[in-house]
This record gives structure tokens, sequence and C-alpha cells, in this order.
């Protein structure tokens, strides 16, 4: 990371912006209809380019929510009740339908847990990469085809030409995640969500992953929210990192100073539970936020 | 990269422009909605039946004939006053003692499929009538006993007793003459693919059992007087489309059933119906070999059970009459006496039954029947019987399994119908001799009637006392046999007022001058 | 489940509707004000106070014919889809569990019904093997089965596949307890589903056959056999069929809301219809606030 | 890759063979069963009064059916490789020849419905899907749910008294063959179709909806929403191709229901097609012609399958692997 890791704390940044924020939340609050209940109660973050931050939370706990909701997809009758989403300097609450289409893809991206399900089975994996390059980047059918095998390449897929004619089935998970990488920055976007987007992978091909998105950070300067329930994932790549129970933002901080000084008692309870279960080995090198890669990949 | 925004992709236009295609392809038919309808002088006939049966002598002399007039001649026809008028033949002799009769043809007359019409071709289908297995025509050629060919166009019959009937057995019904080529090369397929016969009409096409079409044959020896060029007759329509099928011009002829005729009359339509044209008797056949109508009590009983009355008035939408015989009121075998012998009284029924024995609801019996035409009437029948303590158990068939059972004589009762035959005697003997086809107690006959029938076949036709003979056997018949009348009914006919009215001839449907008014089409 | 049922508007009206025509069936001939069988000399009339929906072609009341129908009609619907789901549902369940062979034998028969045309089958069925109502309902009771097969199968598959009886299995669990516990949870709502639609689909089949003057016997009232022979007397009461035909609508119309209502109360949507208006209601609410 | 496609399409070929065979057989076998298990007989059908028992014992010798089941089975099948469905008891006439004649009409009618059914079906299911739970889905749903249950003869009267009669746009009935042009081919076709096809319609928009509806939950779904595509393209490009796979393999189970409905809608629009044919051959104890009748069905229905699978594996291949 080139840039240093700037804190935001809800309460002292709600009012200024900066040329710089690619996406702000303020206070944002979600509620389902159905039940008449909130089940989000505000949350407020910043994110500038090159930067990552992380959203820790057990499952139920409003992160993805919240990554439904920067992105404008939330389930029926769930809806932003409150506060505001700013993407690239524009209130979420007033983009229409086609602007939200404009704006996904080519300003926001998104990675999810299950890659499979996320690419349709009835088409390559190549045609749907194509597709987003023909459709929003407006290249020819060839140029398209030669772009989607050189990002192919660049999320270090072996053999891009053949991948492009692969079925979903075809492709294994960790494969299918490189993908869907590939799909999301293939329109250079500002703004990536990585949502559990190494879960469901075993442990050799998380590290892989991780280690890709953090290149694509530096390289393409994105700006990168990582959402995991493993606070050991969210401690290896981000600058930031705001932990959410139960709708609420327990604790919220510099990754750093939450790993080694947590306030609240759920957030000592998360750190305790991964020095349990081998968070202490990252816990050295976390003052740097990143793990040099080659040790990743020795995990 | 340039990121391109609301850029709209064909897809969903050509799609969106397909299906509106085909809409409009579809909404365009409207237009041609007419097409059917041909330009020249074709009658287009749609009926609810089925003729599966073309060789006249398979068919017998039924209602069906009229599918088989257009393509088969008969050596004599018969006129508007039903006298015997010469055809294919020019005339005939008796010799004194009356059994035995000569018949000279027409020269140069040919079938359809040019062999000649000569005295081997009618002596071959006299062979044939009483020799074929599937022949329906047996009994009524019982008299016949040989076909002798004593020039090329003179033949000669002998009778077996004096019998002045044959004329009229040879015109129309049971007279109709197929090619002797053509059914000494196949019958089956004469019957049952490819009828060829000396009449107006060839066949065209043949799609088995839901259309033929006929077309004119210059050859036939009236020709001049035809001048409908086709005849496309469409068999199996549904009843309740057939007027439908009239309307939208379909159809320009039509059999109806009765409660449709009013509709078509309102619509515009020519009805022609009524008794002088086409006629048919219902009946209710009893089967005296057969319990429980081996009791001649129960006969008895179920003749003063029924009521005519409730079924022509239910049924015949104003074209039926009670009948109390198989003969409609004109009729020369009419015998009006017949109307009160068995006047409706269920009281006098149940009476009946009780002395001879019967407990009430203890006669019971199974009512066979066609359910294309006898559902109805079954269904009045059952309720009439039921008054009396009889319970008739309603089970009714499809035609050829009917015929199954009624003609192998295997039920006890069934409702069946009656259209006339072109000779009387063959009208009597069909109903009441011991090989009659619509006599269910076959081989059973009255000693009565025979000897009735015997008296009127020995009777000239032009003789003064031939209606009174005539008559008489008619009133053995029905008195000694086991038919129990039910009601008359007119047939409907109905047509587009385009086409001319077809010759008034009782029970035979000719096509000789009918024509279609020039502008109308 | 059976709650979030009642809760859909349209399962109550079906199930309000399927009640009244239950109580038709049981009570239908004593309901009927005059004798089913009995004509009289007011025939083809229109609906009077007396004859509240007219009379047929022998002056016979056709509210009483129609109720007295409701028995046989709907009795042997019953019969349909009785001998549909069990000829379906048993095998169907069955060759997830009983090896191989069965299941390529039960599929291959399967598909061997399906591939028979409907109404040709089930006519070729009662014209050849006896004119009856009974073989007419076994033929279309057999053709339906695949329906229930496969669903039945089919949920099965997912259930047989599934960890937790995977888990029941490597407990030593026997196939009998894994059928009743896991297996007829997961089957009766598709199951359900299907009986509902086949319900109505066995009296229209009925009527066809009838109208085709196959199964029942004259003057036996049956709601198919009156539709079919008010057809013949269109030109006197034109809307004479729609009395009848307006029952077995009804009728077949309430089992299919109750199907869809069913699997709208299975399905992920329920949820949603269910809670439609109140989450208007509350969004308005927090609108308005 | 080549081969790859190539194999699959074998496979999308190969497998729904591998189930002809078998049906093919257990079909044939079923109807020959039927029609042996029918007791019926030539004799009664042709010699009508004449049928005593040594009449009788004559004409089925003559037609072999005093041979063991197993060896007629066997030599029926044989003739029906060589195209040859027998005789009717009945006429006489080649079972195949006629039937030949008549399933022109008859797929000529059910081809229209066909068409109306997938582009009506498709139409309606796109529709409440795309508005789904809106009154919009409900009143889709409410229609297809009353065409299906109407009686097909009920919709045929109504179809003739409406378009026929009142309104007098098209033909009651008849048919006129395509070669005297494709107007009055089709106007004499339509209403039959329309009929006929009102089952189809309901299900292939229930079963579209359905599939859609439970597409659009899909995850790639929304990934193609947040790739930024545009919804009528994620509609018609990836929610449709995936959500088409139950309304088409429906599909595939509504050839024989249309061939079947032959027999009402042929009965009303004086068709003679297969349906009359199998109806009266049926009615009359004609055992050859009612087995042609299904013989030639089982034989349609697998073909029409067969190419409901291969068009299946070339729009979802994910989709045809579970059919």
């Amino acid at each position: 990371m080139t840039q240093a890791p700037v804190v935001t704390p809800a309460a002292e940044t709600v009012a200024e912006t900066h040329p710089e924020d690619v996406l702000v939340l303020e206070d944002v609050r979600i509620h389902d209809d159905l039940s008449d209940t909130e089940l989000v109660h505000g949350v407020s973050l910043r994110l500038r380019r090159g930067q990552v931050v992380g959203i820790v939370g057990e499952s139920g706990s409003g992160k993805s929510l919240t990554c439904r909701a920067v992105l404008g997809i939330l389930p029926e009758l769930i809806e932003v009740s409150g506060g505001s989403i700013t993407l690239l300097g524009r209130d979420a609450a007033t983009l229409t339908r086609r602007d939200w289409t404009a704006l996904r893809g080519a300003a926001i991206g998104a990675v999810f847990q299950d890659p499979a399900s996320y690419l349709n089975p009835s088409i390559t994996v190549g045609k749907q990469l194509q597709e987003v390059l023909r459709v929003r980047g407006g290249l020819s059918r060839k140029d398209a085809h030669r772009r989607a095998v050189e990002l192919f390449d660049s999320v270090h897929l072996r053999d891009p030409e053949q991948v492009y004619r692969q079925y979903v089935h075809e492709l294994s998970g960790g494969m299918l995640q490189r993908v869907l990488i590939a799909i999301a920055i293939s329109l250079d976007p500002d703004i990536l969500i990585a949502d559990e987007a190494t879960t469901a992978l075993d442990a050799t091909v998380q590290a892989e992953i991780l280690d890709l998105l953090a290149e694509l950070t530096e390289r393409l300067g994105l700006a990168l929210v990582l959402v995991s329930h493993d606070l050991a994932v969210v401690a290896q790549l981000c600058d930031e990192v705001l932990v959410l129970r139960d709708g609420h933002v327990v604790e919220q901080g510099p990754t750093a100073r939450i790993l080694h000084d947590p306030q609240e008692a759920y957030t000592r309870l998360l750190v305790a539970e991964h020095e349990q279960y081998g968070l202490e080995r990252y816990l050295g090198t976390t003052a740097d936020a990143v793990l040099p890669t080659e040790e990743l990949n020795r995990v | 990269m340039r990121v391109q925004i609301g850029k709209r992709r064909p897809t969903a236009v050509v799609v969106a422009a397909l299906v509106a295609a085909l809409g409009m392809v579809l909404a365009g038919c409207g237009g041609s909605a007419s097409g059917g309808a041909g330009g020249d002088s074709t009658v287009r006939w749609g009926t609810k039946q089925i003729q599966a049966n073309w060789d006249p002598i398979v068919t017998g002399s039924t209602g069906a004939t009229i599918y088989l007039t257009p393509i088969y001649e008969s050596l004599f026809t018969v006129d508007g006053e039903r006298h015997v008028v010469p055809a294919l033949a020019s005339g005939y002799e008796y010799n004194a003692a009356g059994d035995q009769i000569t018949i000279t043809l027409k020269p140069g007359l040919t079938f359809q499929d040019g062999s000649p019409v000569d005295a081997e071709a009618v002596k071959f289908n006299i062979e044939r009538i009483k020799t074929q297995e599937n022949s329906a025509l047996k009994g009524s050629y019982n008299n016949v006993e040989t076909a002798t060919v004593v020039d090329p166009l003179t033949v000669r019959l002998d009778l077996g007793q004096q019998d002045y009937q044959i004329p009229y057995l040879l015109a129309v019904r049971g007279g109709m003459l197929p090619s002797k080529t053509a059914a000494q090369a196949d019958p089956g397929r004469l019957n049952t693919a490819a009828p060829v016969g000396a009449g107006p009409f060839t066949v065209a096409s043949y799609d088995p059992e839901s259309k033929i079409v006929l077309e004119k044959w210059d050859g036939y020896w009236d020709a001049a007087n035809i001048k409908v060029d086709r005849i496309e007759i469409n068999f199996g329509v549904d009843p309740s489309t057939l007027t439908a099928g009239l309307q939208s011009g379909v159809y320009n002829w039509a059999q109806l059933d009765p409660q449709q005729a009013d509709e078509a009359e309102k619509a515009g339509f020519d009805v022609l119906a009524s008794v002088d044209r086409h006629w048919g008797i219902q009946f209710l056949s009893l089967n005296t070999n057969k319990a429980p109508f081996t009791d001649p009590a129960v006969v008895e009983a179920v003749r003063y059970a029924v009521n005519p009355e409730e079924y022509s008035t239910k049924l015949g939408f104003g074209l039926a009459a009670p009948a109390h015989q198989p003969f409609p009121e004109g009729h020369p075998a009419y015998v009006s006496a017949l109307n009160a012998e068995h006047p409706y009284d269920p009281a006098k029924a149940r009476d009946i039954l009780a002395k001879a024995g019967y407990a009430d609801g203890s006669v019971s019996f199974d009512l066979s029947g066609m359910a294309i035409q006898s559902g109805q009437i079954a269904e009045i029948l059952q309720e009439q019987l039921k008054a009396v303590g009889i319970t008739a158990n309603i089970a009714l068939l499809d035609q050829a399994n009917w015929g199954k059972g009624y003609y192998s004589k295997s039920v006890a009762a069934s409702l069946f119908g009656y259209v006339g035959r072109d000779s009387h005697v063959q009208a009597l003997t069909e109903h009441y001799d011991a090989g009659g086809v619509l006599n269910l107690s076959s081989p059973t006959t009255s000693p009565e009637f025979q000897e009735a029938l015997k008296a009127v076949r020995a009777t000239p036709i032009d003789a003064p006392d031939y209606e009174a003979k005539l008559q008489a056997a008619a009133q053995a018949g029905y008195e000694h046999g086991s038919t129990v009348a039910l009601y008359s009914l007119a047939s409907v006919v109905a047509k587009d007022e385009s086409i001319s009215d077809p010759p008034a001839i009782d029970g035979y449907q000719s096509w000789k001058g009918v024509q279609f008014t020039p502008g109308t089409q | 489940m059976i709650k979030v049922l009642l809760r859909l508007p349209s399962a109550r009206i079906a199930i309000g509707v399927l009640l009244v025509i239950a109580v038709i069936t049981l009570f239908g001939p004593v309901l009927a004000p005059y004798d089913p069988l009995q004509g009289s000399d007011l025939t083809l009339a229109p609906p009077s106070a007396q004859h509240w929906l007219g009379t047929d072609y022998t002056g016979r009341d056709v509210l009483s014919r129609i109720l007295a129908g409701a028995p046989l009609s709907i009795v042997s619907t019953l019969e349909v889809a009785g001998i549909a789901l069990v000829l379906g549902t048993i095998p169907g369940i069955l060759s997830v569990y009983l090896g191989s062979i069965f299941e390529w034998v039960s599929l291959r028969l399967i598909d061997t019904l399906v591939a028979l045309p409907f109404l040709v089958f089930a006519v070729a069925m009662t014209a050849l093997l006896g004119n009856g109502i009974t073989q007419a309902m076994i033929a279309v009771g057999l053709l339906v089965a695949p329906l229930f097969y496969r669903v039945a199968r089919a949920a099965t598959l997912t259930v047989a596949q599934s960890q937790y009886v995977e888990a029941a299995v490597l407990a030593g669990a026997s196939t009998g307890w894994i059928v009743r516990r896991h297996v007829w949870a997961k089957v009766l709502p598709p199951i359900a589903i299907t009986l509902a639609t086949t319900l109505g689909l066995g009296l229209v089949v009925i009527s066809s056959l009838t109208f085709l003057g196959i199964g029942v016997q004259p003057p036996t009232p049956t709601w198919g056999g009156i539709l079919a022979s008010d057809l013949d007397y269109l030109p006197q009461k034109a809307y004479a069929p729609v009395f009848p035909a307006v029952i077995i609508l009804v009728t077949v119309l309430a089992f299919n809301m109750l199907a869809d209502a069913i699997r709208d109360a299975a399905g992920q949507s329920g949820r949603v219809l269910v809670g439609a208006r109140a989450a208007k209601a509350n969004r308005a609410r927090r609108v308005a606030a | 890759m080549r081969r790859s496609r190539g194999r699959r399409l074998a496979v999308s070929i190969g497998k729904p063979l591998a189930v002809f065979v078998p049906v093919f057989l257990l079909g044939t076998f079923f109807t020959f069963l039927l029609g042996h298990l029918s007791g019926r007989s030539p004799a009664y059908i042709q010699l009508g009064d004449a049928a005593t028992p040594e009449a009788v014992a004559a004409v089925e010798h003559e037609w072999g059916l005093d041979r063991p089941f197993g060896v007629q089975y066997v030599d029926w099948l044989g003739d029906i490789f060589r195209f040859d469905l027998g005789e009717s008891w009945f006429n006489g006439h080649s079972v195949a020849e006629v039937l030949l004649d008549r399933a022109v009409i008859t797929l000529s009618a059910a081809g229209v419905a066909l068409v109306i059914g997938v582009v009506a079906g498709f139409a309606l299911g796109a529709l409440a899907a795309r508005f789904h739970a809106t009154w919009v889905d409900r009143a889709v749903t409410g229609f297809t749910t009353t065409i299906s249950v109407l009686p097909p003869f009920v919709v045929g009267i109504a179809l003739v008294a409406v378009f026929a009669v009142s309104l007098d746009l098209l033909p009651a009935a008849g048919y006129v063959p395509i070669e005297a042009g494709l107007g009055p081919w089709l106007s004499h076709l339509i209403l039959p179709a329309i009929a006929l096809s009102f089952d189809t319609v309901a299900d292939v928009a229930r079963q579209l909806r359905d599939g859609l509806v439970s597409t659009k939950r899909e995850n790639y779904v929304t990934g193609a929403l947040v790739r930024g595509l545009g919804p009528r393209r994620i509609f018609f490009v990836h929610v449709l191709r995936n959500g088409v796979g139950p309304a088409l393999a429906v599909l595939g189970l509504k050839f024989p229901a249309l061939l079947g409905g032959a027999v009402v809608t042929e009965a009303i629009f004086g068709l003679s097609g297969y349906g009359v044919f199998a109806t009266q051959a049926a009615i009359r104890g004609d055992v050859p012609a009612v087995q042609g009748v299904l013989v030639v069905s089982v034989v349609l229905v697998v073909l029409f399958n067969l190419v409901v699978n291969v068009v299946l594996n070339r729009l979802a291949p994910a989709a045809a692997r579970g059919v």
C-alpha cells in the first residue's frame, strides 16, 4: 500500500467531502417493510481511490445488505430508509434505474461468494466477459474477444483462450472467482466490492485470490470494500475495518488499532477467537496492513 | 476504455417485430374467410352420418342409399307418382303366370369404367346378391331364383312364386347396378375404396369415411338432365357445428337434426322437411325369442305402455307425428285401423302384466340402440316403461357394435329406424318375414302374415284390389309381429337458396334437374 | 405452511368453493328439488321459479340433474386422481431407493405412458376394453400417473442428496424410516399441488369423453354428460351449456387456484405475497414518519 | 473444443435415442397387448349377421389370430419396421396409407397450435414474470388457468359460434391442403388450432412464468445486473435463456396432448384427421387401426421430444443436463 491508512471515524467526517472520496456512506439505515424492522442501524464509511476497507461480521450482521445497498440491489421490500450513499459524488437516492445501470460495471463492480452461481451456466464464461466489453465497452466482437483474453490473462488464469470457451460447470471455484474478478474489473471501475469472495474456497486458493485483489488494488488504483466474516482475511488487506453486529457498527477504525487494541467487547471476542485459531501468525505484521505475498503462499 | 451507456441492443426489437409480424399473418387470415367456397356448381354436403360401405349389395336398401344414388343407376327408377319408369332398362314384361319377368336393357350403355351395361352384368349382380357372404339384399331377393341371359340386352328372372313386385325391387334402393368388371376384380375394393356404377357421377377422390368427391360423368344415359358439376360429401360432422358450417359457407347442403331446422330456416336456408320427400319411422324391435318377450303378454303390455305422442312432441320439433305402424300416413301400406288398436293405456299395461303373473318391477331387459340416434328416445321409453313397472336398462352402442347384436338377432330389444323401400312387399318382408333384417324375432314369423304376403305378391300392382291386399298384409304383419312403432319424422335437409329443389320423390335423392341459380353463388 | 396458505385470499376462496362442491357431492341427490330422471311435458323450458335452471329435452329439471350428477362426476375425478396418485407417487419415491434396475424400468415405463396421446389412448382403452366409466377412469388415471411419478421422484431426489439424509443413512437409519421422516415432508407439498391440478383435469377429461359418447349411459346424469347433451339443443337453448360448464369450470378452477396457492405458500414468493399489503402499509407509515 | 461441442450434440441425440428404443418397444407392446386383451375380432365386424362360430374361426385364421400371442406380436412388430401397419378389419384399407393422409391434417393443426402455444404462451409467461406479483401477473395467471380448464369441445363450439358464425371471419369447418395456398390453408386451421392450443398456451405460460421468476432470483442475474447490463438485455439473454428450460420441457410433454386433443377438435371442426379416425376405429373395435394410430403417435412424440432436447441443449446446455 502506497497510501497511508486514513482513519475516518463516522462522527467526525459526516459533513466533509474529499475529491478523492469514491464512496461515502453516512448513517445508512436499511429497513425491512415486511417485518417492519430495521436491519441496519446506521453505517458510515468513506473510501478513497486505492484504499481498502474491510467489513467484518457474522452472517446476519448486515454486512451483505450494506454491500447490496451500495450496489443498488436490495431484495424486494427491503429499502434504504435513512442516511445517504454517495457514489463518485452522486447521491444514490437520486439515481434512476438507468443511472444505476450506467454506474454498475463502469464505476462499481462486485464479486461474491460462490462464484459459480454468479455466472450464467448456459453461456461460456468468455462470452459473458465479451458481452460486457461489447455492450458496455463498445468494443467490436473481435476486439472484445482479444481484450477478454487479455483480462483473463491479467487475473492469472492459465491458458486464457481455453478458459474463454469453457462453461461454468467445467471450471473450478478458484478459476471462476478469477473469471468474476476479470469481469468485474473489465470496465475499469473505481470501486470493487468483494462480498465474502474467498469464503467458499480452500485455503491455498483463498490466499491466491486475496493476493490477486491486493495486486489489482495497487495496479489499478481500485478502491476495495472487502467483506468477510473472517477477521483474518480482512486483516490481510484492509486499511480500515468496520465491525458489524446485528446491524450496528460495533467498532470502526484502522486495521492495526482494531486488531491490537479493540475497544469493544465483541471485537475483543473476535480477535481472541482468531488468536486461538491462528490469527496470531498475522498479528505481528498487520501493522503494515498487508502480508508479503510469498509468505501468504506458504500458509 | 470508453463506457457505453444505454445503447439498445437489437434482440428485443427483433423479437417484438417477429411477434407482431406473426400476429399480422394470423389476423390476415380473416380476409380469406370464404376461401373454401368454389365458384362452380358444387354441392358441398355435410352430414353427421358416416358412410363406410359403397357396394349397394353390402349397404342394403337403407337410408344410406342417398349417398349411393349419385354413383349408381338402377335398372328402373320411380317418378313423382312412384310409378316405375325406365332407367338402364328400357322395359320389362311378365309371363302370364306372373312367375317370370324379362327385362330389356337400353343399348350402348356403359359403366363408369367403360365396361358394358349388359345382361351378363345384371345376372352377375343378382348372383352376387344371392351368394356373396356380406350381401344385405339376400332376403329381399328371396323370391328371385335364377337369372338367365337371353341375349346381350335381355335378361330373364325366374321367380319362386307369383310376384309382381320385382320391377319395384329393381328400382332405386334394391336395384342399383355396380360394374361387373370392378365387382369381379375385387368386391372388397368396390365396397370400401372405389365404387363404380353407371350413375350420373364418378368418384374423383375418396378419403375413407370422411370425404368423397364426385364429379359429373358424361357417359350417364340421362346426362343432359344433370346440371351439378360436383358433389362433395363430408361425413361425420359434429351435429352442433353443421348449421355453423352452413352459415359460414363451408356447406351448401346439410342433413340436420329436427331441432336445427328452425335455426337453418331463420338463417335463410331452404329447409326440405316433409314426409313426401324423406321420412323415417322410429320403432322398438322386441325379440320374441329372448326373455322377457317370449311371453306375448309382455309384448302386449309394452304396446300399451308406450305413448307415441310424447316422442313426437318432445323430439319432433314440429316435424313429427305419433306412429302406430312402420309406415307414415299416405303410404300405400298405411292401415288406419292400426291407430286405434293399441292406444296409450298404462293402466291396461299394468293389468296385462299382473294377469300374466308379473309382480311390479319384475320385468326387466337391456335396451340396445345406436348412441348416435337413439339416446333421447331410449330415455323417454325407459320412463314410459318404468311407469308400468318394466325396467329397461339402456345399453347404447356405436353403429358397428350395435349392428352386430341387432343383425345377429342376439339382443332382446333395440331401437331402430326405417326409411321405406321402393318395393312395398320388400318393406313388409324386411319387417315381418323370416329373414327380414328388421325382424328382430327372426326367424319367427306368423302364418297370418305369410298368407297375406302371398296374396299381395300375386296381385299386379295396377290391380284395383292391390292396396287392400297390401294393407291386409301390413296389418297382419304388425299385429302378429313384435315391432312397436313410436313416431314418424321428416328427414331434414337444409340447402343454400342458390340450389334448386330436387325432385320430390319419396325416399329417393335424385339430382336430375337440380341446378344452381346463376348469380347467387 | 397451511397457516400461510390460509392467509392467501385465493386459497380461502378455493377452499370455500370446494367445500360447497363437497356439500353438493355428499347431499346433491337429496337436495335436488325434482326427480332427476323424471321427465315432464315442459321440455327445454327457460329458467323459472319452478325450475331455476330450466328443463332439458325430456322435461327434466336441470338443477336437479346437476345436483344429482355431482357424486358420479366428483367421485370419478377422485378416482382418476387416486389411481394416478398411487400409481405415480409410490414408484416415483421408490425409484430413488430400490436400485438402478427398478429405476431404469420405471423411468422407461413412465416415458412410454407420457408418449401415448392422452385422449386417443383413453378412447382406445375404453372402446376396446368395454365402454364404461371405470375403464375410462383407469385409462386416464394411468396416463396422469407420470405427473405424480416425476414430481415425487424429483422431490425425493433432492431429499436423498441432502446432507441430513446422508447423515441419517450413516447413522444406520432404515429406508422406511427415512421415507417416513424426511421424504414425506419434502414430497407432500409438490404432490399436493399435482393432486389439486389432477382433480381438475379429471373432470375436464371425463366431460370430453362423454362428449365423444364414451363412459356414461343415459339417463345417468353427470356434469359432462349434461353439457354434451345440451350441445344438441343449441338452436333452442343456446345458453343451456352454460350451467353445467360453469359448475365444471368453477370446480376445476378452484382446484387449480388451490394448487397455485399451495405453490405460492410453499415457495419463496409466499412470504412476499402474504405480506405485500402489510409491507405497503408499513412503508407508508415509515415514509410518513 | 470443437470435438466437445460435437460430443454434446451427440449426447443430446444419443441420450433420447437410448430412451426412444425402450419406449418404442414398450409402447408398441402395450398397444398390441391392448388390442389382444380387447378380445375383438375382425370376424364380427366383417361377417355381421353371418357370424357363425365356424365362420368366425375361419376369418380369425385368415388374419392369423389363432397363432400364439408372442408370434403375433413379433410378426406385427416386424411389419411396423417395414412401415406396414396392417389392414383395417373394418374396410381392408392399409392403415399406414390412411394414417399418412390423415396425419398431414392433424400435424398441420397441431403444428399451428404449437406455434400459437409457443408465441402466446411465451408472451403471457414473460409478461407475468416481468411483472411478477403485480396485478398483471395475477391477471395472466387467472386467464391461463381459465383457458386451461375449459373443456376443449366447449372452446371449439364457442370459437365456431363467434368467429365463423357471428363475425363470419373464418370458415367453420373443413380442411384445405396447403397446395391450395397458404391463406386458405391457414384460415381453415386457425380456429381448430386455437382450440387445440389453449392447454399448451396455459401450460407454457405457467411454466415459463415460474421458470423466469425462479431464474430471476438466480445469482447470475444479480451478477449480470452488477456488471451493468440493462434490464432488457438481462431478461432476453440471461433470464429467458435459462428460464425457458421447464417451458420447453413441457412443450415436449404437450405434444402428445396436442395429438390427443385432436380427437375432440377434429370432430367439431370437421377435420378428417387422425383423431377422428382414432375415435371411429376405437369405437368400432378396429384393432389394427387403433394400434396403428398409437404406434404413429408414439413415434411422433418421441421424435418431437428429440427435437426439443436438441433445442434445449443448444439454448441452455446446463438446463438440458438435468433433462
